[in-house]
């Protein structure tokens, strides 16, 4: 490991490295010496087990719960302690571990639907299709994304489906920025021009060689998204725009505000904001664990 | 037992320089030693990865922070910089000892001009008056034969061309009048004609400055134009150390043969070339005994398991080698 | 040494250098700027010249990797800058490249046996089972073993990498191999071995080379002649002994004479070029050599000198040989 | 360097006039028409046909379109406020100074923290140091906003009582203790803020830093002898500097959003809360109008930070 | 007699007098009271402000010829007096001697006057639509109005007293456009003057001299200053603080320990004056059990408003059988009750009314006539409103025990208005009325066929006749009975069910102010102008 130092340099080719086997087994090698990585790896994998899950660990919280039990504080029988309706606050962030995973990947897929095709081709073709398309992507970076989202959903109703399209539709950006930026290094490769030269077609080396070689970076970038989408959708809740008939952790967090309890009922919004961290630290790790993994030497600059 | 003469500037000592990585430990350099005399040029050649670089940073105490040089001394001007502080050390450098590198185009700074870069060191070690250091910045340039030295001192780096920014480092190198200069492949990144021009300059100025100089390169023919003597390295050890004629004229050890012959000359056409076949082996799997062992074509059953100490050849040519056994083992110096 | 496989005439290739908003561009670099050559079937051809004088630039024109900006380049005949992407696709077959950079001109996530095989799946030549034999055949040329074919390049040395490039390149059966300074990233002892191996596959398989080096002693090794470039342009065309015996134009002696000669004993006579290369976007008017030529006159200053045949065959544009 | 200012000028152009069209398309698409949700619904149709007359909604789109233009640009009218019956202007700008207050404040400190805990982890790259300057700053982009800044005021607005609960100033103020008093208030928002968007910061800065810190002319300065300190911060620092600041002006878009959930909780005055007041209220022409003076003043960040760009890479400056 | 937006807004009316809390501790002159709210006044422009922070500033700047009392009754106010006469024909108003504006003019009846043509003729306001009856106003002298109706209108003196503030003739005559006009320099007839509104941060307001309903012409208090607190939960914590003295806001019930176990802190109860109801579509444009009478008497029965009000109000609330609020309890009509909470009456009602489980999916089928389908209905409400949503999950555990499945569909506040008032595309609603204050006319407001606010689709013309008559009654009696006779109606056919009158939880600082009074409705609630005058710094 770690022989080749300085790559660009014209001396480069003794140093042969030690033998590896595929580029994968070496990732996860490296991935599992990351200790956030790990932690983020781990921490997905418990939500989505939570997530997928979720009717077998509790039930839907429906209606109305136990009249003789509203806002109570974590007991043996509700372990996360009940809201102003007396229903369990557990099964609302069990539940709400679904919704929130499935916003964070209704989110990352239209990201990745609209992010990078543009990046791809940005990076790929340039000129006019670069200026336009970056041009775009800046704008909708440097917009202020909230308050349009405010308004999107403020008009286009609520729903979590909702949501999670309107927040996906703004997540793009960021995506193809890094899609075109790996794009445009990637093409001054010479395997590029190589497959060129033997004739592949371009839809293959857009994809083969350049799609390909770029996805790890993508993959940290909508790790990335993913935590900011349930955030976003938080906030959107946290603002009245979240959808009332379903609990993701951001309803949780708004029942909570609307009925003036975060301070006085701590249960109630501790556990949804946990989760939150949760699942966002998750991502963020498991996209720098990614990102550390593929070692950049290896990523051969 | 070399005499120590007062003409010895830089003395390296069986130093042994260590990486830890992925929590392995190995060593990139071992058992390297030689010297340079006031006003004398060293060449350093050997092959990509052979530890060059890592014996010059070694000796510049600039090494990456997993490698530390963990045995033998160097001796600049009589101290051993091993033994001293940080800060002692870090004073020493840019004073005492410079040090220009491969790629022009990336080792100045592209956020100040390149008079900034000089004077900034003018100014840390000497005590000249802003101005003074100012003026000292545009008279290295011309020194160095930058045209319009006035101007470029207030250019940045992107401004000037590959040639004119090892000038630049160069001077650099220069302006606190070191002792000795180690140059890391200072002409490998430029053209031929530019590598011309690069080279006659740092003729000039070692005759001018009477300076010591450390040349490292991998290139034969640079290394026949500028060195007095020649170090060899061959996977982080010295392997043939001898005068320049003598080396070219009679090397001695397998690996230098092989270079020598592999490498193509102008007007001498062979049909093939010879090789050196095999790779160079890993720094974890050294080979127990000699580490050319594998690819020699003189190979012998002890090669394989003794490490070869290096020997006193009659041509005064110091060489790792078991073919020189019977003649004169150096001690160790 | 007879019959002509690629002919360029007035070649130029210049490259736009972004300045507008909407992409519009009003100076170029001329990378390539009216050059003409010739490549006869079965030679090697040496193009020798300074970094960003427009060797790879002129490589990748010949093979159309690259579109001139004009000129013209006849291959049995036909212009093959008038071919349409069908046709061209065809003729490609017949032309290949080897790359300088052993560490990215591979995928780095294809095995080795991929890779060799993706211009035969490109063509659609063969059935799955013959292309895999293929590529054991092509390993076993370069000198790989078949053990390779499943290993990713990252594991080879830069040598070996270097091999892998040849047998993809040889896996078309092309007549031509632009080889893009093959073995300037190598060390000397893993240079020979390349060197070796290009010298052994053009005889066995009856190739052409256009083999582009700054390295002028690795060019008079495999090269029969030898074209030199300055500044986008062909200076002197010459067969190599001529060429290393006594140079016409003062820019190849220049380059010559720098460089470095391994014997310590031989001191020669060094001509030393004053001043860098110009850039290629601002070429000096003239003779674009003449504000570095020791023997500039009035005349390079303000004309392009011509490039005249000499009686010995040699191509020079040189005012000096008017 | 002109060419580079033009360029970003004429971006910034392109995007504030998207902005003006998302605001135009969106209070024209809604569902219903404005005055549908004009306040009663025992309006009668005639008091229904004078409002839309009011908002030229009589009209066509296109020519509804260069009437808004026009009277954006002309007047920088962005129309009446639905509840509270005044231009939109008007509401407009009486928060907005709060809102920049709070943007640049906050803005100041991410920097000062950030930038020197990326250039530490950087420095100390894969150490323990690392990890936890790592951690500690997506800690900050993975906690719930409101969630912090109700549990900071309780802490240190009623347990501890060292700061006030929510406003922007006391009133009955004026002079240095006017000042100071906006000082105090500002302090847990602005702390609020900083946690959550350091990470971008310190992230960013570590991964340029990381770069930097390995390229050649950081090894030439240590070889003149340089201290660490000096090769940290003024070889390493200032080119790392460079991408970092690209990264902030687009970051802005990002402060904004934190800052609309940041005083709404601390009842400050500003943009941001204007904003969840319109929502609550209905007052899309106010949440437009917010939106694009929103959008502008992003925009006009960036402006900035692409003259300080350009400042500080000598490749603009002299090309 | 009226209602509010569709909206929150709430208003007033009170049974239980909330007692003012006088206590210990001297009255003493002088001192700021700070009242929490959570948003800014719409506009200081008392002729079209609307939201409830905006008549709580505008009501303590601009006099109303009557005001409402502890107990919900209209009083005398800026009026002196009123009377109708001519069979209800003409009302009277005399106002109260030697009143004067605050920069020093008298008012006059020709402000009345004025205020109510400015009203009309800019339709300023829903209150302009009273006007419609008015044939023509005469002022004979100063201090006497004359308002001729068209027509017998019992509701008018109320609604016109109590809704309409007073704005001075010779300031807004002046005024170009004044439902765009900002007035940001006030001149009212309250007992309190505007200082300074800094908006998003507080609205100041100083006590004048000389207040025709204060006992020494001076409320005792110097200042009274609204802070703003969007978020409640910052808001409670500013009262646990003692940075606010008083909330005009309602606090969540949920929120109430919290408040509760800070000393000093008070929390007293007011009702609204409004309710909350599900609605039907009686009009639908496909066949639906929502047409059939006999489904919704089900679906009343069926309805746990227990339930409701202790889970989803946490008991900050009162029962309601008709829209008449058990406030004015003199024109309910105690025949007139909604069914009690009965499941296995509900399924009975149903399945003699045909409607079965035929495809066993657990959900019962309409009979052909009502479409035959599943019972499938899609119940709207507003998504913002937490407390709708919980009663929207109630009521469908209630509709599921009965095999009737409700689908909640909250949707955003602007689609859910252009889906019920101007499509009437919906199956079943959940809203909430403001304020009903004239018992007489509340029934026609909403029930009556060519009412704006039936969007439910009733038309009954005998019903309309019955409404009608009760709204332009020439007497109290006549009125009365056929208010009766709605209600009973009403019971019979439950267009909507009403499911509860809200509480306002309102809290004082007790400890460090004395002299509330408790007005009903959050509208007025502790900051009502005649609660404020009392206050006193202990
Ligand atoms: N920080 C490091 N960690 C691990 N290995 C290293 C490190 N630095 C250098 N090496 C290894 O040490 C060996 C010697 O490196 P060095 O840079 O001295 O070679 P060199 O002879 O200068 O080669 P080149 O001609 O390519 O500059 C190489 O094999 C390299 O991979
Ligand atoms: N795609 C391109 N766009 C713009 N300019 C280019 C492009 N490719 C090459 N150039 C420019 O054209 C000139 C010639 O480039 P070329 O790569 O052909 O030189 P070269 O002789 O191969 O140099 P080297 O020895 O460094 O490989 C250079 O100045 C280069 O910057
Ligand atoms: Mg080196
Ligand atoms: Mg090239």
């Amino acid at each position: 490991m770690g022989q080749v130092v300085h790559q660009g340099s014209n001396t480069n080719n003794v140093a042969v490295k030690k033998k590896k086997g595929s580029n994968l087994s070496e990732f996860a090698k490296n991935f599992r010496r990351n200790l956030l990585g790990m932690i983020g790896l781990f921490g997905v994998i418990i939500l989505l087990v939570i997530g997928v899950l979720a009717p077998l660990i509790s039930e839907f919280p429906e209606g109305y719960g136990d009249m003789s039990m509203m806002l109570q504080p974590p007991t043996s029988q509700y372990w996360f302690g009940t809201d102003s309706v007396g229903l369990s606050i557990f099964d609302q962030v069990v539940w709400g571990t679904r919704v929130s995973l499935y916003v964070g990947f209704i989110t990352a897929l239209i990201a990745l639907v609209i992010g990078v095709p543009i990046g791809l081709l940005s990076g790929y073709y340039g000129g006019r299709i670069s200026t336009v398309g970056m041009g775009v992507t800046d704008i909708f970076l440097t917009l202020p994304i909230l308050p349009l989202m405010i308004i999107l959903a403020a008009v286009i109703g609520t729903g979590v489906s909702n949501i999670a399209v309107i927040i996906g539709l703004f997540s793009w950006p960021s995506i193809a920025r890094v899609t075109r930026a790996e794009t445009l290094a990637i093409k001054e490769k010479q395997y590029i021009e190589a497959a060129k030269c033997i004739g592949t077609p371009e839809y293959k080396i857009i994809f083969r060689h350049v799609l390909l070689n770029a996805s790890p970076p993508i993959l940290v970038n909508i790790a990335i998204i993913m935590g900011i989408a349930v955030i976003s959708e938080a906030g959107l809740s946290f603002l009245g725009l979240g959808d009332p008939t379903t609990w993701s952790w951001g309803t949780i967090l708004q029942n909570a505000q609307a009925t003036g309890v975060i301070i006085n009922a701590w249960w109630h919004s501790l556990f949804p904001s946990v989760g939150i961290i949760i699942l966002v630290l998750s991502f963020n790790f498991l996209g720098m664990g990614i990102n550390e993994a593929l070692n950049p030497k290896l990523r051969e600059k | 037992m070399r005499d120590y003469s007062q003409n010895t500037v830089l003395e390296v000592n069986n130093i042994k320089t260590k990486v830890r990585s992925d929590r392995e430990e190995f060593s990139i350099i071992e058992d390297v030693s030689f010297h340079i005399d006031k006003g004398e040029t060293v060449g350093i050649v050997g092959e990509s990865g052979c530890g060059k670089s890592i014996t010059a940073l070694s000796i510049m105490g600039l090494l990456p922070k997993n490698a530390e040089v963990v045995e033998g001394e160097i001796n600049l001007n009589g101290t051993n910089l091993l033994n001293l502080n940080k800060d002692s050390y870090r004073k020493l450098r840019g004073k005492d000892m410079a040090m220009i590198f491969q790629d022009p185009m990336t080792s100045l700074n592209p956020v100040y001009t390149v008079g900034f870069q000089i004077y900034e060191l003018l100014k840390l070690h000497s005590n000249l008056s802003n101005r003074a250091a100012k003026e000292k910045a545009i008279n290295m340039l011309k020194l160095v034969g930058i045209p319009r030295p006035d101007e470029v001192v207030n250019e940045y780096p992107h401004q000037l061309s590959g040639g004119m920014r090892q000038r630049v480092m160069i001077a650099m190198g220069l302006a606190c009048d070191p002792g000795l200069l180690i140059a890391d492949e200072p002409t490998t990144a430029l053209d031929v004609t530019i590598q011309a021009q690069i080279l006659e300059l740092m003729k000039k100025i070692q005759f001018e400055f009477e300076m010591s100089i450390l040349f490292i390169t991998h290139d034969l023919g640079v290394v026949a134009e500028t060195c007095d003597r020649v170090v060899v390295m061959y996977a982080g050890q010295v392997v043939e150390e001898a005068e320049v004629e003598t080396l070219f004229a009679e090397p001695k050890h397998p690996y230098t043969k092989g270079l020598m012959a592999s490498t193509p000359k102008i007007g001498e056409h062979k049909d093939r070339l010879n090789t050196i076949e095999g790779t160079v082996p890993q720094l974890q799997e050294m080979p127990k005994g000699c580490r050319f062992a594998d690819r020699c074509p003189q190979v012998m059953e002890k090669c394989r398991t003794q490490v070869p100490p290096k020997f006193n050849t009659a041509s005064n040519t110091k060489c790792r080698c078991w073919l020189y056994e019977d003649e004169k083992e150096v001690v160790t110096i | 040494m007879s019959e002509l496989l690629l002919e360029a005439k007035n070649l130029r290739k210049y490259f736009p250098i972004k300045k507008g908003f909407f992409g519009r561009s009003s100076s170029y670099v001329k990378a390539v700027d009216d050059i003409s050559l010739e490549v006869k079937k079965g030679e090697t051809l040496g193009l020798v010249g300074e970094s960003g004088c427009g060797k790879s630039t002129t490589g990748r024109l010949l093979i159309r990797l690259l579109d001139a900006t004009d000129g013209e380049i006849y291959y049995k005949g036909d212009n093959i800058l008038d071919y349409r992407p069908k046709e061209l696709r065809k003729v490609r077959q017949r032309f290949q490249m080897i790359f300088q950079d052993p560490y990215s001109s591979m995928n780095p996530r294809m095995t080795v046996g991929d890779i060799i095989e993706e211009p035969l799946i490109n063509f659609k030549i063969n059935e799955k089972v013959e292309r895999k034999k293929r590529v054991t055949e092509l390993l076993d040329v370069v000198g790989l073993g078949n053990h390779a074919i499943n290993r990713f390049p990252h594991e080879f040395s830069g040598g070996q990498r270097q091999r892998i490039g040849i047998a993809r390149a040889l896996a078309l059966n092309p007549e031509l191999i632009i080889a893009d300074e093959p073995v300037s990233a190598l060390d000397v002892s893993i240079q020979s071995q390349v060197l070796n191996l290009l010298k052994d596959i053009q005889k066995e398989f009856d190739l052409t080379y256009v083999f582009i080096s700054h390295d002028l002693s690795v060019v008079d090794h495999l090269c029969d002649r030898i074209a030199v470039m300055y500044l986008g342009k062909i200076v002197e065309v010459s067969d190599k002994k001529k060429l290393f015996n006594d140079s016409l134009h003062p820019y190849s002696k220049a380059l010559l004479s720098a460089v470095p000669n391994a014997d310590p004993k031989v001191k020669k006579e060094r001509i030393i070029l004053s001043g860098d290369v110009p850039s290629p976007s601002n070429p000096p008017k003239g003779c674009a050599f003449h504000p570095r030529c020791p023997d500039a006159m009035d005349i390079c200053k303000v004309s392009v000198p011509e490039q005249i045949e000499r009686d010995d065959g040699r191509l020079v544009a040189c005012h000096l040989y008017n | 360097m002109k060419k580079f200012l033009f360029s970003r000028l004429l971006r910034a152009s392109i995007t504030i006039f998207i902005a003006v069209t998302i605001t135009f398309l969106i209070l024209r698409v809604m569902p219903g028409d404005p005055t549908s949700m004009m306040l009663d619904s025992r309006m009668s149709e005639a008091t229904r046909q004078k409002l839309l007359e009011g908002f030229g909604l009589d009209q066509n789109l296109l020519v509804q379109y260069f009437i808004f233009l026009k009277q954006l640009f002309l007047n920088f009218d962005l129309g009446n406020s639905f509840v509270h019956r005044s231009p939109v202007v008007e509401v407009i700008m009486s928060r907005l100074p709060w809102t920049l207050i709070l943007m640049i404040a906050s803005i100041i400190i991410t920097t000062l923290i950030g930038i020197p805990m990326g250039v530490l982890a950087a420095y100390r790259k894969g150490s323990f140091t690392d990890q936890i300057i790592n951690a500690f700053s997506i800690f900050g982009i993975a906690i719930f906003l409101p969630w912090l800044a109700i549990s900071l005021l309780y802490l240190f607005g009623l347990q501890i009582p060292l700061f006030p609960i929510g406003g922007a100033v006391d009133h009955n103020l004026s002079g240095w203790a006017y000042i100071v008093s906006v000082g105090h208030h500002l302090i847990l928002p602005v702390f609020t803020l900083t946690i959550i968007n350091l990470a971008n910061y310190v992230l960013f800065m570590r991964a340029s830093m990381v770069d930097v810190l390995s390229e050649d002319y950081i090894r030439t300065a240590r070889a003149k002898g340089l201290r660490e300190r000096v090769v940290v911060w003024r070889h390493a620092t200032r080119n790392a500097m460079l991408s970092t600041i690209t990264m902030m002006g687009l970051q802005v878009g990002t402060i904004v959003g934190g800052a609309i959930l940041t005083e709404t909780v601390f009842a400050y005055p500003g943009l941001g809360r204007l904003i969840y007041e319109a929502v609550q209220e209905h007052d899309y022409p106010v949440l437009q109008g917010t939106f694009l003076i929103l959008a502008i003043t992003v925009v006009v960040v960036n402006i900035i930070t692409d003259v300080i760009y350009t400042y500080l890479d000598p490749k603009i400056k002299f090309n | 007699s009226n209602t509010d937006p569709v909206d929150e807004e709430t208003e007033p009316d009170s049974e239980d007098s909330g007692e003012s809390e006088a206590a210990a501790g001297e009255p003493q002159e002088g001192g700021e009271l700070v009242v929490g709210m959570t948003a800014d006044p719409d506009t200081l422009n008392p002729l079209v402000s609307n939201t409830t922070p905006g008549n709580w500033i505008n009501s303590s700047i601009y006099p109303h010829l009557m005001l409402m009392n502890e107990e919900g009754e209209k009083v005398p106010s800026l009026a002196e007096s009123w009377e109708t006469t001519n069979e209800g024909k003409t009302v009277t108003f005399k106002l109260r001697e030697g009143v004067e504006w605050q920069d020093g003019t008298p008012i006059t009846s020709e402000d009345i006057k004025f205020t109510g043509e400015l009203l009309h003729e800019h339709q300023l306001q829903w209150t302009a639509a009273v006007f419609d009856q008015v044939e023509s106003v005469e002022t004979p002298d100063d201090l006497t109005v004359v308002y001729n109706l068209k027509r017998a209108y019992p509701g008018f003196a109320g609604t016109m007293g109590y809704w309409v503030r007073i704005v001075p003739k010779h300031i807004w005559e002046d005024v170009e456009d004044p439902s765009n006009f900002t007035n940001d320099d006030p001149v009212g007839a309250g007992p309190f003057k505007l200082v300074e509104w800094k908006k998003g941060q507080f609205v100041e307001l100083e006590t004048v001299d000389n207040w025709f309903a204060a006992e020494d012409g001076k409320p005792y208090l110097d200042k009274v200053t609204y802070r703003i607190y969007p978020d409640i939960n910052t808001m409670v914590l500013a009262l646990q603080k003692g940075d606010i003295d008083v909330t005009a806001q309602d606090i969540p019930t949920s929120a109430l320990s919290q408040v509760e176990s800070t000393e000093g802190l008070e929390v007293v109860q007011t009702p609204s004056l409004g309710y909350a109801y599900y609605s039907f579509n009686l009009n639908p444009d496909e066949p639906s059990p929502t047409e059939d009478t006999n489904f919704r008497l089900a679906m009343a029965t069926a309805t746990d408003r227990e339930a409701i009000i202790n889970v989803g109000l946490e008991g900050a609330a009162m029962d309601i059988d008709t829209p008449i609020s058990s406030i004015y309890s003199e024109w309910i009509n105690p025949d007139a009750t909604a069914p009690e909470y009965n499941v296995e009456e509900a399924k009975s009602i149903l399945e003699e009314a045909g409607y079965e489980d035929t495809d066993g999916d657990g959900t019962l089928n309409a009979p052909d006539e009502y479409g035959g389908e599943n019972v499938n209905l899609e119940m709207i409400y507003d998504g913002a409103n937490s407390f709708h949503q919980k009663v929207a999950k109630i009521l469908e555990d209630n509709a599921k025990e009965i095999g009737v499945t409700l689908e909640l569909s909250p949707v955003e506040y602007n689609t859910l208005s252009t889906r019920i008032f101007t499509e009437q595309d919906f199956e079943m609603h959940i809203g909430k009325w403001g304020a009903f204050d004239e018992s007489t006319e509340t029934m026609h407001t909403l029930l009556h066929s060519e009412s704006a606010l039936n969007f439910m689709g009733v038309n009954d013309p005998e019903l309309d006749k019955i409404m009608e008559d009760a709204k332009y009654a020439t007497s109290e009696d006549e009125a009365k009975e056929n208010v009766f006779k709605a209600q009973e109606w009403f019971v019979n056919e439950f267009p909507v069910v009403p499911v509860y009158v809200q509480q306002f939880n309102l809290v004082y600082n007790s400890e460090k102010f004395g002299g509330f009074k408790v007005y009903p409705s959050d509208l007025q609630g502790l900051v009502d102008p005649n609660s404020l005058i009392n206050v006193f710094q202990k």
